[in-house]
């Protein structure tokens, strides 16, 4: 029973996503990043497109990205704290 | 903790700076090829896990101590957010680029973009080290 | 052109790096500080806006001056700016709650700082992969301040916890891909404009994400079946932790879904009943919480199951989608946000003073501490919606909303609901207020309580009196966020 | 949809579901979130393909490019599967220590004890 749920559960879910999705691959729609690959190099001066959204038109979203590496740190920090070590460090 | 074999201890102590400086060119060249800041940054910090799986993490936090790495981290972050502030105190926005963007095709160019590439690369590297530390130094003590 | 969005965000961002690094300037106090004038800097900046937005105005503004579609734009409008100043609001209370005498870490306020910085980010945020990253941050934040105390129940409810959400937003991921795939921007705009011709040619995709995104958003709001880690988490993690799961980190998963269904969804789905299926789950989740706490033997747990019930109340009002409905929904997630976090606090101050975690341990505690008993009952009063508390206002405006519809069996749930919740409390003011005497536990030393965790507690519940008395202030507040929603 | 990197990407997030749902061991389920995270990963990046094209760096002229919008944003997801493994494994070693037990079932009957 505990092994024919999931797979119960699977199932159904792939059934409605496979039968939802409608995507021809390899056709996206070239819609924000036609202007990335015509513009990209011109405004950032970076010739790596993926680097310059990256880093330049979507930097905030870096940002963010970097603040989570830096909370997790501090989280494993936390948590692999030994009882030796001070409570206020 | 068993012996690990000559042949892969020598290689590594061969191999480490080489893996260094391959984390630093995937970094410093994040604009003009294939990788960047986040790609070279993991290099550097799995080129300092190898030596901690090989040598041990105690012989290798002689040579990166854990104090110096985490400051690297904290201050990396720091810098990111102050590039963010810098661009709107000089008339921009949150995060624009205040930096002139040089000759396009060189190393140094693409204004802020190359040096956002060193920030994140060197948190990266430096963060995921001290987390291998942490992890490993809580597994072994007991 | 002003800077105000950006700055609300990035000065807590600012700030919690700020925090972390105050170990090398051996300051005393120093994190407390900064956390403090960070938040009240940024709530200055929210202020700064007020006249333009509460006009019905809005500011938006481009990061890093890529003009819209391209790079990540943010907007303050009624709704942002509403959730905002609720944001700032409580999570400065908790600030001062953590001031208190127990010495928290300045990880604590670091992640603390950050929280609220994600919490605000989502809510500014015009880009839907942005919101996505900003909730990963507020999760990871949470994930790691749960487990603040290091006791031992605590992780294990942290690590339930991260894997439910992370597996569910997965998902939310696979959604924002196909949003993608179909239009070819992360702009929300962008996809609210496209997304009603993709609805005529492809439903099934625009179900199908529809679908994906309620579960995510519902299992950070804590709706029925997905609410399995709200009881462990919010009983075990420390009293402030507690205040900010409850009272903002739920709420966030009702910010996002009022934005992305109204926007997205708005003139398809939700006009052609979709709401309903939100309308069936409030009223479960409502029924189930109120019931559940009804047999809680654990304070903490009766209040985490409580937040349950109250979410399904603000479902109901949220599903309903009409102006009266919307309206309750705000103002009762509002209300809900401070009453709970109050009521958090009431129970901390109880636990850490007798070191009673259940409700039968504690009767007769009004001699021992009548003040805080005295505002539990005020709080206990506002949940279940008693006239004169703010929570009366907020449930009358819901049930008004029902009455307009002239649906009999809401009606009839939602009253059993209310019936429950207060069953509930009131079981709790009767064990406080038992004539038996009080005994203390056996060689247990009280952790002192001092004038912050009080300070913050009062302020909370006179903020709730008032708000009772005078709900026209919130109101006006609540109604450009309504327009937003409801154009 | 034939066999792609789309089709490909969604059967492994099942997978990965399927084995957060059903092992019993918290480092082998901290494996399988990383697995879904990844699934979704190469399911974006299959997104942005364009038939023949190539990397979106601009080395040599102009040539058909692939969508590059969809592998920035993945740089992101990936760092962020990649620090939500560290919290998660750090999360477990506690849980180890605390309760010396990988099984999910070891701890629910501990924690109800």
């Amino acid at each position: 029973m505990t092994k024919v749920l999931p797979i119960m559960l699977l199932l159904i879910l792939g059934f409605f996503i496979f039968s939802a999705v409608n995507i021809h691959y390899g056709q996206p729609v070239f819609d924000s990043s036609k202007y990335y690959i015509d513009h990209g190099v011109a405004d950032t001066g970076a010739l790596n497109i993926v680097t310059s959204i990256y880093l330049g038109y979507r930097a905030y979203d870096t940002l963010g990205e970097a603040t989570v590496f830096f909370a997790a740190a501090l989280g494993v920090f936390m948590l692999l704290r030994r009882s030796g070590e001070g409570e206020r460090d | 903790m068993r012996r690990i074999s000559n042949v892969v201890r020598i290689f590594t102590r061969k191999l480490f700076p080489f893996m260094l400086l391959y984390g630093c060119y995937l970094i410093s060249h994040g604009h003009l090829s294939p990788g960047g800041g986040f790609q070279g940054g993991v290099i550097f910090g799995s080129a300092i896990i190898l030596l901690g799986l090989v040598e041990g993490v105690k012989a290798t936090e002689k040579r990166f101590q854990e104090m110096l790495l985490s400051l690297v981290k904290n201050i990396g972050m720091l810098v990111f957010v102050l590039a963010g502030f810098t661009g709107m105190f000089l008339g921009g926005f949150f995060l624009s680029d205040f930096i002139p963007k040089g000759e396009i095709g060189t190393v140094p160019s693409a204004g802020l973009i190359l040096y956002l590439n060193l920030t994140v690369g060197f948190m990266v590297g430096t963060g995921i080290a001290v987390v291998f530390y942490r992890l490993v130094r809580f597994g072994s003590n007991d | 052109m002003t800077n105000a969005p950006i700055l609300i965000i990035a000065i807590p961002l600012l700030a919690a790096f700020l925090t972390h690094l105050t170990k090398y300037a051996r300051a005393r106090r120093g994190a407390e500080l900064v956390a403090f004038s960070a938040l009240l800097a940024s709530a200055y900046f929210l202020l700064t806006t007020a006249p333009v937005v509460l006009s019905d105005q809005v500011i938006k503004y481009n990061l890093g001056g890529w003009s819209a579609p391209f790079g990540i734009s943010l907007q303050l409008d009624g709704l942002s700016f509403f959730f905002s100043a609720m944001v700032l609001g409580v999570g400065l209370l908790i600030l001062v709650y953590s001031l208190g005498i127990y010495l928290y870490a300045r990880r604590y306020y670091s992640l603390l700082l950050i929280a609220i910085a994600a919490i605000l980010g989502i809510v500014l945020t015009r880009d839907i992969f942005n919101m996505y990253v900003f909730f990963e941050m507020l999760a990871v934040a949470s994930y790691v301040l749960i487990t603040y105390k290091h006791k031992p129940r605590t992780i294990i409810a942290s690590f339930k916890y991260l894997v439910m959400t992370e597996a569910t937003w997965v998902f939310f991921l696979l959604a924002i891909a196909l949003l993608y795939s179909l239009t070819g921007s992360l702009n929300m705009d962008v996809i609210a404009a496209q997304l009603p011709q993709i609805y005529q040619a492809q439903p099934h995709m625009v179900y199908l994400i529809f679908s994906i995104m309620l579960i995510s958003f519902g299992i950070k709001c804590g709706m029925f079946p997905l609410h399995t880690w709200i009881p462990e988490a919010n009983s075990q993690a420390p009293t402030p932790v507690s205040g900010l799961l409850s009272g903002l980190i739920l709420k966030v998963g009702l910010y996002a879904m009022l934005r992305v269904f109204f926007l997205f969804f708005g003139s398809t789905l939700l006009a052609q009943g979709v709401g309903n299926i939100i309308i069936f789950i409030g009223i479960i989740s409502l029924i189930f919480g109120a019931g559940m706490a009804l047999v809680q033997v654990e304070l903490k747990r009766l209040l985490a199951y409580s937040s349950i019930g109250q979410i399904g109340f603000i479902l109901v009002g949220l599903g309903l989608a009409t102006q009266w409905g919307l309206q309750g929904a705000l103002f009762h997630i509002f209300n809900h946000a401070m009453i709970k976090t109050a009521l958090f606090f009431c129970a901390g101050i109880i636990i850490s003073q007798t070191g009673f975690w259940r409700l039968n341990q504690m009767k007769g505690i009004w001699r021992q501490m009548p003040g805080v008993t005295f505002a539990f009952c005020l709080l206990s009063l506002a949940v279940i919606g008693i006239p004169p508390s703010n929570g009366f206002v907020s449930k009358f405006f819901i049930i008004e909303a029902v009455l307009l519809k002239q649906n009999c069996l809401i009606m009839f749930c939602l009253f059993l609901g209310i019936l429950l919740t207060a069953a509930c409390y009131f079981r709790v003011i009767q064990t406080f207020f038992s004539p038996s005497e009080f005994h203390h536990k056996q060689d247990f030393i009280p952790q002192p309580v001092g004038h912050f965790e009080h300070l913050a507690t009062y302020i909370f519940t006179f903020l709730c009196v008032v708000i009772g008395l005078f709900p026209t202030v919130i109101i006006n507040l609540i109604q450009p966020a309504v327009r937003v929603l409801l154009p | 949809m034939g066999f792609n990197g789309l089709t490909v990407g969604i059967i492994i997030i099942l997978l990965g579901l399927y084995g957060v749902l059903t092992r019993k061991n918290t480092i082998k389920m901290v494996m399988c979130l990383y697995i879904m995270s990844s699934g979704v990963v190469l399911f974006f990046v299959s997104l942005g393909y364009v038939t023949d094209g190539q990397a979106a760096i601009f080395e040599d002229g102009s040539r058909l490019m692939v969508d590059p919008l969809p592998q920035a944003i993945m740089l992101t997801t990936i760092v962020i599967g990649l620090v939500i493994t560290s919290l998660t494994l750090a999360l477990a070693l506690r849980i180890y220590e605390e309760y010396k037990t990988v099984d999910v079932r070891d701890l629910i009957n501990k924690q109800n004890d």
